[in-house]
């Protein structure tokens, strides 16, 4: 009787798998329609430009899917950590510009500097999750009331301080010379830096993936966001996993911080908070506490904003939030939430 | 049988007490002394700027009133209650604008925009994010409020974008109209618009208070305390917030269209922004959530504070000119206003409306220990 | 003739929860002004049968008839306006209202009036009048001014009783109406269950633990085991099932 | 006579504002399997999981080998060598059955990995089911994961609350069988409403009723008490 009702089970989920399969032809077909109104050139520039914004988005999406899934928290401070980690790495990059690592360098000297941003966005957003999370998110445990307006009140004080410390106004970022310029592959124009974004939320995202499915504290994160009680009593401090991921999701939003600023070319105070709302709406879109449905939703969001942006470009924002409202509509969870 | 006949129940005993009461309670004064202070503010203190404070707090109490409506009656966090309130702004604003010359049943019009628009959006913002958690409600909603900012800002046809828009009002509101004096203060368009936005606002406060001791408010107050049981006693709870929420939000709406009328202008950062949205948060907070007349206290304390934090600003600027920083630091003052909200949402949870009704339900029941006590 | 018909008949009742089958295709009658009782081990699906029947869940198949009409694909707050009345496991009242309070939300339902926000709810007197009256019906008229979670859990158990009359239903879904209390508090449930039931005007099903109690009141008993109607009969057949008692010990009876 | 692995002092655990333990007295010596016996809602599980500090105790005292452990947080205590098998087969559904355990190993030590051929041998689906989520396990399956996840480490002590509930006879007395084996090396405290397994594995036996400890006891005695059976668990 047991091994009936566990190969029910098995193919129960066979049979899911194939609506699945459905689903999944359908909403790839989809992004095939702009080819109606764009010529095929302009697609795929957009398309390149598109997965590019959405893996930097996917940066910030994916520390704020992991800390609402895990700790139950709607994190609205995470735009402040996307824009330190921006002005942080345009500092970094102003400095090593005075031993001409920047402009004018050569390939190892660009990578090199790229890296060095990254490396001090990461640490400087790392210390700030720390901070927040000891000092105020732990105040809020339980209420999403009291969470998102300490949250909120917390961002407001980083992003001033952040005007004190730099300026309230837009700077100019420098590119390293070897990310500056495009390709030219065919007509299709493919700037360097959208290369690099690309690469390095793959990286990222098959960083996470690593973590997540390899490792014990992947184990002990993915079961924490499933039952944390038990993971308690089975012996592991929930508290201080809940800080850890706190402290990667804030790295990685600094991280995306600094990647955008170098491929927007400039940056200002406000941007964390419109970094936020992408974020927001990529974690709604792929189910609150999936990595794998953010990744998809940046991916979406991406794109359509491109689509959309060249076509009618106020309205590209308003067509993110229609994405989401379909898919709300079907799955009031989002593509992978839990029901 | 005939005892029932005889002797009244507590319950009826409790009713006729209250409702002899009605005229004497010391509340009631209160209220009567704050409207008599509004009325006659203008007359007595015929200076703009505080004629502008005391608008611009009446306005804003609607706006927290309603706010606090959904956020403290209903349970539901909404990041979008200011896209509300400049939805009604901008009706006012372009319904002139776009007529190319004021007339009186503009205002009507603009109202009865507002109150279309508004609603129609409220419901279907409810309808995708209220089914599910109350958490989605809250990122649909300031997602909602972004897109709104973007429209107002970039929809340059429509609404002017970043510039904004400037109109003039019709027939006695107008600023230049005006005839002779009245108790000694300049009868003009100003003082009319202002006794319009008073009289106005007084109403849709009225509306908010009765709606929240209504039986619909009751039930919102059962929601909030045990959900299941509610639909268990056969009311259908999603219908509720809905209600609630719609009418929190065309409340808002209405008070848009009078803070457009008082100000002649509206851009997009002044009646759509996530600051302005932080203000009526901090401003329902302050005055302590779920309890309506807070709202009054809130807002007159944000109000107040904007008009003369400059002055502060100036005066630190003064006392420290040589520090750069401390100027600097100075200047931010949206810091300040964000340790302010941390430390409020810690440490003054209840608001000041809540603190005291805690403080005086406590002595009340300490008198009652004490008869009790001194009775046996 | 419409009156004998029965309050309610379940044909095939059945909910899955994943793989399992947590009440399998019960058929179930009760007969009007009747009382009830449905016993079974933990875990036999009493509560996810009131549940059902109270509209909390939706039968995966099957249909459940309330006074001859259909009533599987109605929700809760449809059924409770139908009559379907229903006390939870766990006290459910609302915990930061007043006693009184508690008792006319539920007559306000009743009424119809729920929906109106320009009048003041304190204008509907004869609710607040009637709330009165139920609780001095479950003798809790003393208490009538407190918030409701200052009350001992036998209190609270009063008050959810009167919150259910005040629904005014045909049927009473009363699920352990006596866990959790000490045993000086039973008595007076059992006395205003008896007193209910002498009314002739509504229909009681009663899950319970208690089995001397359920031999008392009830007037058939019906028992769930696994999910599955293993018997249904009156007390003293049911007291004397070879198959009932080994339910109630437990799965192991017949190897042990 | 030996000391006790655990005792409890007059302890009082509130949820929210329901006082649901109201003085439990209670001590359990090593080696010796104890049984939880009450009706429903009398305080039995709380009482586990007060022990563990999920519901932490407001007064008295909860002594583990010698220690106070009432201030302790569930993982510190789970640390002192205590296994918890929590109700309603709380597995990890979205886990493998290989993560179950390696999440369960406080360290994946080579003892640790030859634990699991024993673990094997006495609950062969774990391995048939080795890599497949636990959430398709049926709910024999993952009730026996919940429990042969808390043999892994060389717990001194293992809490199980009601390992029974909503399983098939067949099932349970397979529960038995496995339970009655780790008995040998584990003091095991079990919250059982199922009469006739906490009768086959306990030794010693207490009732608890509202909040209280009302009797106590050695199983065998219990078994042919039909007055306190009917009195304190509504059976008879």
């Amino acid at each position: 009787m047991t091994t009936q009702t566990a190969t029910a089970g098995l193919q129960e989920q066979g049979g899911t798998d194939f609506k699945k399969v459905g689903v999944w032809i359908a909403s790839v077909g989809i992004w095939f329609l702009p080819l109606l109104w764009i010529d095929p050139t302009t697609y795929a520039v957009l398309t390149v430009a598109g997965l590019a914004m959405g893996m930097l988005i996917f940066l910030t999406a994916s520390g704020l899917t992991l800390i609402f899934g895990l700790m139950d928290v709607l994190n609205l401070a995470h735009g402040a950590f996307f824009v330190w980690g921006a002005y942080v790495g345009f500092s970094l990059l102003n400095a090593l510009q005075q031993v001409g690592w920047v402009e004018g360098a050569g390939a190892a000297q660009s990578i090199g500097s790229v890296l060095l941003c990254l490396l001090a966005a990461l640490v400087v957003g790392g210390l700030m999750g720390i901070v927040l999370e000891k000092m105020l998110v732990r105040l809020t445990y339980g209420s999403h009331l009291k969470q998102i307006l300490i949250t909120m009140g917390a961002s407001l004080i980083l992003v001033e301080i952040l005007k004190v410390v730099w300026s309230p106004n837009d700077e100019v970022v420098m590119v390293p010379a070897a990310f500056q310029g495009s390709w030219d592959i065919m007509d299709v124009i493919i700037t360097k830096f959208r290369v690099v974004a690309i690469v390095v939320g793959l990286v990222v995202l098959g960083g996470i993936q690593l973590v997540m499915m390899r490792t014990k504290l992947g184990i002990i994160v993915r079961a924490g966001v499933e039952n944390k009680e038990v993971v308690e009593t089975l012996g592991y401090n929930i508290r201080r996993v809940f800080t850890g991921v706190f402290c990667a999701g804030a790295a990685l939003a600094a991280v995306g911080g600094t990647m955008w600023s170098i491929f927007k070319e400039q940056i200002h105070p406000a941007m964390g908070e419109e970094n936020l709302i992408f974020a927001l709406i990529v974690v709604i879109i792929g189910g609150m506490g999936s990595v794998t449905g953010s990744f998809l939703g940046a991916i979406m969001v991406g794109l359509a904003f491109n689509y959309v942006a060249y076509t009618l470009p106020p309205l590209a924002l308003g067509a993110n939030i229609m994405i989401m409202a379909v898919i709300l509509l079907i799955r009031p969870t989002g593509l992978m939430g839990k029901e | 049988m005939e005892s029932k006949t005889m002797q009244p129940t507590p319950v009826q005993t409790e009713r006729e007490n209250l409702r002899r009461v009605r005229f004497t309670r010391p509340a009631l004064w209160v209220q009567l002394v704050l409207l008599a202070c509004l009325i006659a503010g203008p007359l007595v203190v015929p200076s703009f700027r505080a004629m502008d404070v005391m608008t611009k707090v009446m306005i804003f109490a609607v706006v927290a009133a309603s706010y606090d409506l959904i956020l403290g009656y209903t349970g539901i966090l909404s990041l979008a209650h200011v896209t509300f309130f400049g939805i009604g702004a901008y009706s006012m604003a372009l319904v002139v604008f776009h007529s190319g010359q004021a007339a009186w049943y503009h205002i009507p019009v603009a109202m009865a925009l507002a109150v279309g628009i508004s609603g129609i959006l409220a419901v279907a913002l409810a309808f995708f994010s209220l089914r599910v958690k109350a958490i989605f409600f809250t990122m649909m909603s300031l997602a909602l409020a972004e897109f709104v900012f973007i429209l107002g800002d970039q929809w340059h046809d429509l609404t002017m974008g970043e510039d904004g828009v400037s109109f003039s009002l019709p027939g006695i509101f107008s600023v230049n109209w005006s005839d002779g004096t009245f108790l000694g203060a300049a009868l003009n368009g100003r003082l009319m618009t202002y006794y319009f936005i008073l009289v106005a606002s007084v109403l849709l406060f009225i509306g908010l208070v009765r709606f929240v001791r209504s039986p619909v408010g009751r039930v919102l107050k059962s929601v909030r305390d045990n959900e299941q049981r509610s639909t268990a006693l056969g009311y259908k709870t999603f219908h509720y917030k809905v209600l609630s929420n719609v009418f929190g939000s065309v409340v808002a709406s209405l008070a848009g269209v009078l803070f457009a009328m008082w100000l002649g202008y509206v851009n997009p950062t002044s009646v759509l922004g996530i600051p302005v949205m932080l203000n009526v948060l901090l401003m329902v907070i302050i005055g302590g959530m779920g309890t309506l007349y807070g709202s009054i206290m809130g807002a007159a304390f944000i109000q107040v504070a904007e008009a003369w934090l400059p002055d502060l600003q100036k005066l630190a600027m003064l006392l420290l000119p040589g520090v750069e920083m401390a100027q600097r630091l100075a200047e931010r003052w949206i810091l300040y206003f964000g340790i302010l909200f941390i430390l409020v949402v810690i440490f003054f949870p209840k608001g000041i409306v809540g603190t005291a009704r805690d403080v005086i339900a406590r002595r009340k029941l300490r008198l009652a220990q004490r008869d009790h006590q001194t009775g046996l | 003739m419409a009156s004998q018909a029965p309050v309610v008949q379940t044909k095939d009742l059945t909910i899955r929860f994943g793989g399992n089958v947590a009440v399998n295709a019960v058929n179930l009658t009760v007969e009007p002004f009747t009382l009830k009782a449905i016993i079974g081990p933990n875990g036999a699906g009493k509560t996810t049968l009131f549940n059902l029947l109270s509209g909390q869940y939706k039968p995966t198949s099957g249909s459940i008839m309330f006074k001859g009409r259909e009533i599987a694909g109605l929700d809760a707050a449809d059924r409770t306006r139908l009559g379907v009345g229903r006390s939870f496991q766990l006290t459910n009242i609302f915990p930061s209202l007043s006693v009184l309070e508690n008792v006319r939300l539920a007559l306000q339902s009743k009424a119809r009036v729920g929906m109106v926000f320009w009048r003041n709810y304190r204008s509907y007197s004869e609710l607040e009048d009637r709330a009165y009256e139920l609780l001095r019906q479950v003798l809790m008229d003393k208490r009538w001014a407190v918030e409701a979670k200052t009350l001992t859990h036998g209190e609270q158990r009063k008050l959810e009783i009167a919150i259910l009359l005040a629904l005014d239903p045909e049927l009473l879904l009363l699920d352990e109406p006596t866990a959790g209390m000490s045993l000086e508090e039973v008595p007076a449930i059992l006395e205003l269950i008896q007193q209910i039931k002498a009314g002739r005007n509504r229909t009681i099903m009663l899950v319970e633990h208690k089995f001397d109690m359920i031999m008392t009141v009830s007037d058939s008993i019906a028992v769930l085991k696994e999910g599955r109607l293993i018997c249904d009969d009156s007390p003293q057949a049911v007291a004397c099932n070879s198959e009932v008692l080994e339910a109630y010990l437990g799965g192991g009876v017949k190897n042990g | 006579m030996a000391e006790p692995i655990l005792s409890l002092a007059k302890v009082h655990t509130y949820i929210e504002q329901h006082h649901i333990l109201q003085g439990v007295d209670l001590s359990f010596m090593p080696g010796r399997a104890t049984v939880l016996l009450g009706r429903n809602g009398a305080g039995k599980s709380t009482t586990l999981r007060t022990v563990m500090g999920l519901t932490p105790a407001s007064s008295g005292e909860i002594t583990l080998k010698g220690r106070a452990v009432q201030a302790m947080k569930p993982y510190e205590v789970a640390k002192l060598g205590v296994g918890f098998v929590p109700e309603d087969q709380a597995v990890l559904y979205t886990l493998s059955v290989e993560e179950n355990f390696r999440l369960a190993m406080l360290s994946e030590s080579e003892t640790t990995w030859a634990r699991m051929e024993t673990i094997f041998q006495l609950f062969p689906d774990m391995k048939k089911f080795w890599r497949s989520k636990a959430g398709v396990l049926s709910g024999g399956q993952k009730q026996m994961l919940a429990i042969a996840r808390a043999f892994v480490n060389d717990h001194d002590l293992l809490l199980i609350d009601e390992p029974s509930k909503g399983l098939a006879p067949i099932v349970v007395d397979h529960l038995i069988e496995s339970i009655n084996h780790i008995k040998n090396h584990t003091t095991v405290i079990l919250v059982e409403q199922n009469f006739y397994m906490a009768s086959h594995i306990g030794v010693d036996y207490f009732i608890l009723d509202d909040g209280r400890t009302v009797h106590q006891g050695l199983m065998a005695d219990l078994v042919h008490d039909d007055g306190l059976k009917q009195k304190y668990l509504g059976i008879a």
